[in-house]
């Protein structure tokens, strides 16, 4: 199996996640667009250790999740304020940062 | 796949350990109405096949051909997903069981395991954490509260004891050295460090014995720790919307998983197929390990049983105390004591017996840490229930009770 | 899956062929439903199914371990949370939460783009015959990049890769390592912090109490009265996710 | 060892001492500066004990310099006491050495002696005073600084000394600050002699680029390598100092507002110490002065020039302690006149004799402002001298002193630098000296005569007495030094005083100077003599012979000249015309500059960063998609850069 078509699907799930990302308001599916990214890359990484036959590649995945891991504990419980504060979970109206 | 293995062998190989776990889980569930029938002093069923042994089939064959009601305002896929995923997740977790030894059938050799993994044990742990969903999204499913209730505290209980049970793993693999289930049987194999004992991985590491039972419990759903279904409080649960053949699946996948749990554990912390085979001759002696691991598994599912019908649901609360306060805790401290007995082995100048009676040192002070930290847990829980529920809901009688001390010392 | 449990390591076969164009599709579907549907349970199974798909690729790769922690974590515990919070708040479906027109051109056409530019990165020289993953792949031409393959580089005994990947991370990768540990605590610190929920629960005389003076100063942040309209709603909802759907 | 180039006399030995009494020299700064810190910490528990304290120091510190003045005495020589270093950077090294000789020996004994008499006297003047304590803590201050000052090996150690002195005498002057007037006086005192120190410092650098060094004794054995441009200007801007501190025209302004502090800060540090130190720092240069004969010309004309003018004005001053500024201000002019005319030995004799009876007039007047309730016009007095007897006699002994009659001090020291200046050949300076010295008879006598004699014009609610006795104690002593003083030290021209400084005095044999003609000294000490003579009656028959009444301003002349006097020659005046408008316009320039231009530059830059952040922060939508969809741009972006390099 030649290695480019991991590159290019991981590519391609990286776009679309990113495409999420600007389509939906939804702050928790905006989540998922991110983790859906973060895969992509992982991929990626995974694909490039068994290119190069090393394991830094494994170790950026490993780490990969673990920044995942900590983003969506975080993330989850700054979401759920969120929604207990401003009642929705559009991430177009939270908008404090403004100007 | 190996060229020179013909096609059939892996069929045959997976045909019969599913046949096996089946057949185990139908004698489960007839054993378990039997045996808290006698607890409860009645008889349980008892009128198909000898001793009703047949009475699960017949079970099966009627929700086969119950009607399906699937009410209207259920999610509907997701609504049909879920039983399968339990049912999926429960028999892919067997794949990397072994129940018996090495067997030589029609000039193949083939052994009784589906699939001997590099990383056997993690995938036990990677897809019981697959099978919350399947309770989780059950009660989402129903748009009915009583189910999603059930689910949300299935999942929460579910990912809260993984925690402690892959801990527990941990240190199995870590002193075995390996993450291969056949190498970590191998490892139990023959006598231990102690003369006299089995060389099964419960002795040495017993806390972590104790944390992945009591973890398999909850994992499994079972009582003490069936907060998912709880009849008393959420009727059923998360199957509460479910009726004939899906519901058919939960029931096979939970009693499933009670059969799948016991042979996990008795893979490995008991030995798995391991024990003596008297002798035997090479024809017949591969019954040897699938009797020793049948016997041990059923022990284990018996236990499962006794805790069914003797101990009542724990609180909610009480139970997530458990599992964070104490097995997680526990579990972390023995996978550094293991880690730190590996590292001294490998470095050497220790002799066996005063590493013995270290690790027996070690695994005393952690269970007397287990035991003191779960009264205390235990005492501070019975203080904080107020703080903890809320307490119109759950405690009518709150005001008529006295309170706490430290709610008076409380400024306005 | 058995078959594919014993095939998947050998490198460059049909078997691997086969099974990258089956989890690829997944993968890609998935992902594209994840970002479609307008229920965000069905959109959070769809990536649980994504994720599994990515584990199946990663045994493709050779990295068998990392195909099971990525289910362990991202299946068992990440996706759980997601949907564990999904049906903490009762929101699984936001059919007001879409983009306007302009955007979705915009997103569609960006997301294109960079899509393009992927495709032209990477077709040609990393998908010719010497990025055939195995020790026998032949040599790369000109703009070619070779494909080593992790089978030599592994243990004899440690297919998986758990052994090659836990010596880097405690030898060349400890201080990452050590930091991830203690990024970990102070995510999970700032969890317990953040979840703490106490505008909620003001007759709860404990938490008010203990949190008055950060009380006083997240009162200010409440700058309109949508709070106030989600606590009672929360309150009142009582069971979450009961009161949303219609069917 | 180093051989010096002073060759008045047998030159001096080098000597390292750091043991024996030499060795405990950096006591006698040490004491009053532990005194200071002391009575300063302790000002709220102790009180007025704090004055115990500071009296103990001082006094402490004047027997240590006795010691080392008796040491000194016995063994003649160039002595260092090496201290620490201050600073060491590169080849430039300040140490705070001591150097001891006569020069310091001399300065140390007046110094701690009139300060001493001071502190004693201080007990009585500011008894009741709400800052009683402080006030003996700066004195303590003054005079370990004026000590560092005298003690100094290095001129820079020298210039730090200074400095305490000017900050002190700052902080003494502007004691009573509640008045605004006090407090503008301690101001002019400051940056007058601002201006002096910065001529000290250029005269530092150019010291530093000629010799490399600053050590006095390097300086004062290289003096005969300079050029006479370099000796030139290097003399006139160490003038520039001294004349700053010692009020020499054209900086004499500040002294006669100084008196704005309490009496014995007038005594001690405008009168007998402070003012004298750039009389010192050019003796103690004396080496390098003598390499310029064009320099000393201009110190002593400035000297004599000072001497008159400062005479012309003491005579029309009513204020009893203005006229002694003044007095004060033309003595020193004497001092400098000594040292242009390069009679080095009898600049240091005059300021011996002047800390005597200067102080002595001080300490008197403040006597007589105690007992008439601080008032200070002399025309409302009169006929003090029956109810203040020992400041009557003690007065009159200064009077007689000061004014030149034998054998008090006064004559033989101003006699001395007069008969000096015409056998060095200054002829000019000569004449106007002598004018200056009948004009000192004149005014002190007035000054006497109003006081002491006559009919009371004081006041009906004044109710003058007798001074108590740490007053009049004071008095007494510093009567006996005036009055025997001069006897004792150097009686004739070549006296006790003048063979033990001739080491530490550069000779002027070489300049080829000649007499400015034919009169002989046995005929020039008459000539002052009738001098002050004629001064004494002119005064009498002007303010004593008549009757002056009370309440009736009687002065016998009046004119444009007398008011030129009264007004002092509008010097002050002159000032504020040319320098306070000058610097008041070249402020409201900078003013303008500062508020148009720097302040301009400063919000316009803050202007435009908020105009530019005004638009720019459009950007900012506070939007999680609209930075997404930034993101997505710069990526496009950075893969096109990309595959358009690799391509």
């Amino acid at each position: 199996m030649e290695i480019g078509y991991y590159f290019i699907l991981s590519g391609l799930m990286f776009c679309i996640g990113l495409v999420g990302v600007l389509l939906r308001r939804n702050a928790i599916v905006l989540f998922m667009c991110v983790e859906l990214m973060l895969n992509a890359v992982n991929l990626t990484l995974a694909a490039a250790a068994r290119m190069w036959a090393g394991p830094d590649g494994q170790v950026f995945v490993f780490f990969v999740i673990v920044v995942a891991a900590a983003e969506v504990v975080v993330g989850l419980a700054i979401i759920v304020n969120l929604y207990f504060r401003r009642g929705t979970l559009d991430v177009d109206v939270p908008q404090l940062l403004r100007w | 796949m190996e060229p020179s293995t013909p096609l059939w062998v892996p069929v045959l190989q997976t045909l019969v350990v599913f046949a096996y776990f089946l057949l185990f889980t139908a004698l489960l569930i007839w054993a378990e109405r039997r045996v808290v029938g006698r607890m409860q002093s009645r008889i349980g069923p008892n009128r198909i096949g000898p001793g009703g042994v047949l009475q699960t089939l017949i079970d099966g064959v009627k929700m086969f051909f119950k009607e399906d009601v699937t009410p209207s305002m259920v999610n509907n896929p997701i609504y049909t997903v879920a039983p399968l995923v339990g049912v999926i997740a429960g028999f892919l977790t067997v794949a990397v069981i072994p129940i018996g030894g090495e067997v030589t059938l029609f000039g193949e050799e083939f052994t009784l395991v589906v699939a001997d993994l590099h990383v056997g044990v993690l995938w036990v742990l990677a897809l019981s954490s697959l099978h919350v969903y399947s309770t989780f999204l059950a009660g989402w499913a129903s748009n009915s509260p009583y189910p999603l209730m059930g689910g949300i505290r299935s999942s929460a209980q579910m990912i809260s004891y993984e925690i402690a049970q892959g801990l527990a793993v941990a240190s199995v693999f870590v002193y075995a050295g390996s993450l291969r289930v056949s190498d970590i049987v191998a490892a139990q194999a023959g006598s231990g460090p102690i003369a006299g004992m089995p060389g099964w991985y419960a002795i040495p590491l017993f806390p972590a014995f104790v944390v992945f039972v009591v973890g398999m419990v909850a994992e499994a759903g079972r009582p003490p720790f069936d907060l998912a279904e709880a009849e008393g409080e959420l009727v059923g649960g998360f199957h509460t919307e479910y009726s004939g053949l899906r519901f058919g699946m939960f029931m096979l996948a939970e009693f499933m998983s009670v059969v799948v749990m016991s042979a996990i554990v008795v893979t490995l912390f008991l030995g798995g197929p391991s024990g003596p085979t008297f002798g035997l001759p090479d024809a017949v002696a591969w019954v040897m390990p699938v009797f020793w691991f049948t016997l041990k598994t059923a022990a284990f599912v018996f236990f499962f049983i006794l805790l069914r019908g003797a101990l009542p649901r724990t609180r909610y609360h009480r139970l997530m105390d458990l599992g964070w306060k104490v097995l997680i805790p526990v579990a972390l401290v023995w996978v550094l004591v293991t880690a730190a007995w590996v590292l001294v082995s490998e470095a050497g100048g220790i002799s066996a017996a005063t590493r013995t009676w270290l690790a027996v040192g070690a695994g005393v002070i952690v269970i007397a840490l287990l035991l003191t930290g779960e009264r205390q847990t235990a005492r501070a829980t019975d203080a904080d229930v107020d703080a903890w529920d809320d307490p119109d809901r759950d405690d009518p009688d709150r005001d008529a009770k006295p309170r706490a001390p430290h709610d008076e010392e409380v400024a306005p | 899956m058995t078959l594919l449990a014993q095939v998947a390591p050998t490198a460059g076969g049909t078997a691997e062929v086969v099974v990258f164009w089956v989890f690829a599709v997944i993968a890609l579907g998935s992902a594209i439903a994840v970002i479609s549907l307008r229920n965000v349970v069905h959109g959070a199974v769809m990536l649980v199914l994504n994720f599994l798909s990515i584990g199946g690729l990663f045994l493709t790769l050779e990295s068998a371990f990392l195909s099971v922690i990525q289910v362990l974590v991202y299946g068992g515990a990440i996706m759980v949370l997601f949907l564990f919070v999904i049906m903490l708040l009762g929101v699984d479906r936001d059919d007001l939460l879409q983009a306007d027109l302009r955007t979705r051109v915009l997103a569609i056409a960006g997301g294109a783009l960079l899509a393009g530019a992927v495709l032209f990165a990477f077709v040609g020289p990393y998908t010719s015959e010497a990025s055939v993953c195995g020790p026998d792949a032949p040599a790369p031409g000109p703009g070619e990049v070779a494909c080593a393959g992790l089978a030599e580089a592994y243990d004899e005994d440690d297919g998986a890769g758990a052994r090659f990947l836990g010596r880097s991370l405690f030898t060349t990768y400890t201080y990452p390592f050590e930091l991830a540990a203690l990024l970990l605590t102070v995510a999970t610190i700032g969890a317990v912090i953040l979840a703490r929920r106490r505008d909620l629960e003001p007759e709860d005389e404990d938490l008010a109490d203990l949190d008055a003076a950060a009380a006083d100063d997240l009162d200010g942040d409440d700058l309109d009265g949508a709070s106030g309209a989600a606590a009672e709603r929360h309150v009142a909802g009582d069971g979450p996710g009961t009161t949303e759907r219609g069917g | 060892m180093i051989q010096l180039a002073y060759a008045a006399g047998e030159a001096n030995e080098v000597i390292e001492a750091t043991s024996g009494v030499i060795g405990a020299a950096w006591l006698v700064p040490a004491l009053p500066l532990v005194g200071f810190v002391v009575v300063l910490l302790a000002t709220r528990t102790l009180r007025d004990r704090a004055a115990v304290i500071a009296i103990a120091a001082s006094a402490a510190a004047f027997v240590v310099s006795v010691a080392v003045a008796i040491a000194v005495l016995a063994d003649p020589a160039s002595y260092v006491r090496p201290m620490p270093t201050w600073i060491d950077v590169g080849g430039f090294t300040v140490t705070f050495d001591l150097l001891v000789d006569q020069l310091t020996a001399v300065m140390l004994l007046v110094v701690t002696g009139v300060g001493f008499l001071v502190h004693l006297y201080s007990v009585g003047y500011m008894h009741g005073d709400e800052r009683y304590p402080r006030f003996f803590a700066y004195l303590n201050l003054f005079l370990a600084s004026m000590l560092i000052l005298v003690l100094a090996g290095d001129l820079l150690t020298l210039f730090l000394g200074w400095e305490l002195v000017g900050l002190s005498s700052y902080l003494l002057i502007g004691f009573w600050f509640e008045d605004a007037s006090n407090a503008s006086a301690a101001k002019k005192a400051f940056v007058t002699n601002r201006v002096g120190d910065v001529s000290f410092m250029v005269a530092m650098f150019l010291a530093f680029a000629t010799f490399g060094t600053l050590e006095i004794l390097e300086l004062v054995e290289d003096a005969a390598t300079l050029s006479s441009t370099t000796a030139f200007a290097l003399v006139l801007l160490l003038m520039g100092g001294a004349a700053a501190k010692s009020a020499q025209i054209p900086l004499h302004v500040w002294l006669p507002d100084a008196m704005a502090g309490p009496t014995p800060v007038s005594a001690l540090i405008h009168a007998a110490t402070m003012v004298t130190a750039g009389v010192y720092l050019t003796v103690r240069m004396s080496p390098v002065l003598v390499a310029s004969l064009d320099a000393m010309t201009v110190i002593a004309w400035i000297g004599a020039l000072t001497a008159l003018l400062a005479a012309l004005v003491a005579v029309r001053q009513d204020d009893i302690k203005k006229i002694l500024a003044y007095s004060t201000v033309s003595q020193l002019g004497f001092m400098f006149i000594a040292v242009g005319v390069g009679a080095f030995r009898e600049a240091i004799f005059h300021l011996v004799t002047h800390a005597f009876f200067k102080g002595l007039l001080f300490l008197a007047a403040g006597s007589v402002m105690h007992a008439m309730a601080n008032r200070t016009d002399i025309w409302r007095m009169g006929g003090l001298r029956k109810v203040m007897p020992v400041t009557f006699a003690t007065s009159l002994i200064g009077w007689l002193a000061i004014s030149g009659i034998p054998p008090f001090a006064g004559f033989f020291s101003k006699d001395q630098i007069l008969t000096e200046a015409y056998l060095h050949g200054f002829g000019g300076v000569y004449v106007v000296g002598l004018v200056a010295a009948i004009l000192t008879a004149f005014y002190m006598s007035r000054w006497f005569f109003l006081i002491f004699l006559g009919t009371p014009r004081w006041p009906a609610d004044a109710h003058p007495h007798e001074s108590p006795t740490t007053m009049t104690t004071p008095l007494i002593i510093l009567a006996v030094l005036s009055a025997g003083g001069g006897l004792a030290l150097n009686p004739v021209h070549s006296g006790p005083l003048y063979q033990f400084l001739a080491p530490v005095s550069a000779s002027v044999e070489g300049l080829g100077l000649t007499p400015a003609g034919p009169l002989t000294e046995a005929v020039l000490i008459p000539v002052a003599i009738v001098a002050a003579l004629v001064g004494i009656a002119t005064a009498w028959a002007a303010y004593l012979r008549r009757d002056v009444s009370q309440g009736v301003v009687r002065e016998p002349v009046r004119g444009p000249l007398a008011e030129l006097f009264e007004r002092k020659f509008f010097v002050d005046e002159l000032y504020e015309a040319v320098f306070t408008r000058f610097g008041r316009r070249a402020a409201e320039v900078m003013v303008w500059f500062d508020t148009r231009v720097i302040d301009g530059a400063v919000n316009g830059a803050g202007a435009a960063s908020l105009a530019v952040a005004r638009t720019t922060r459009r950007t900012q939508t506070g939007g999680v998609r609209t930075y997404v969809g930034a993101m997505l741009a710069g990526a496009i972006v950075v893969v096109a850069v990309l595959m358009l390099q690799v391509r």
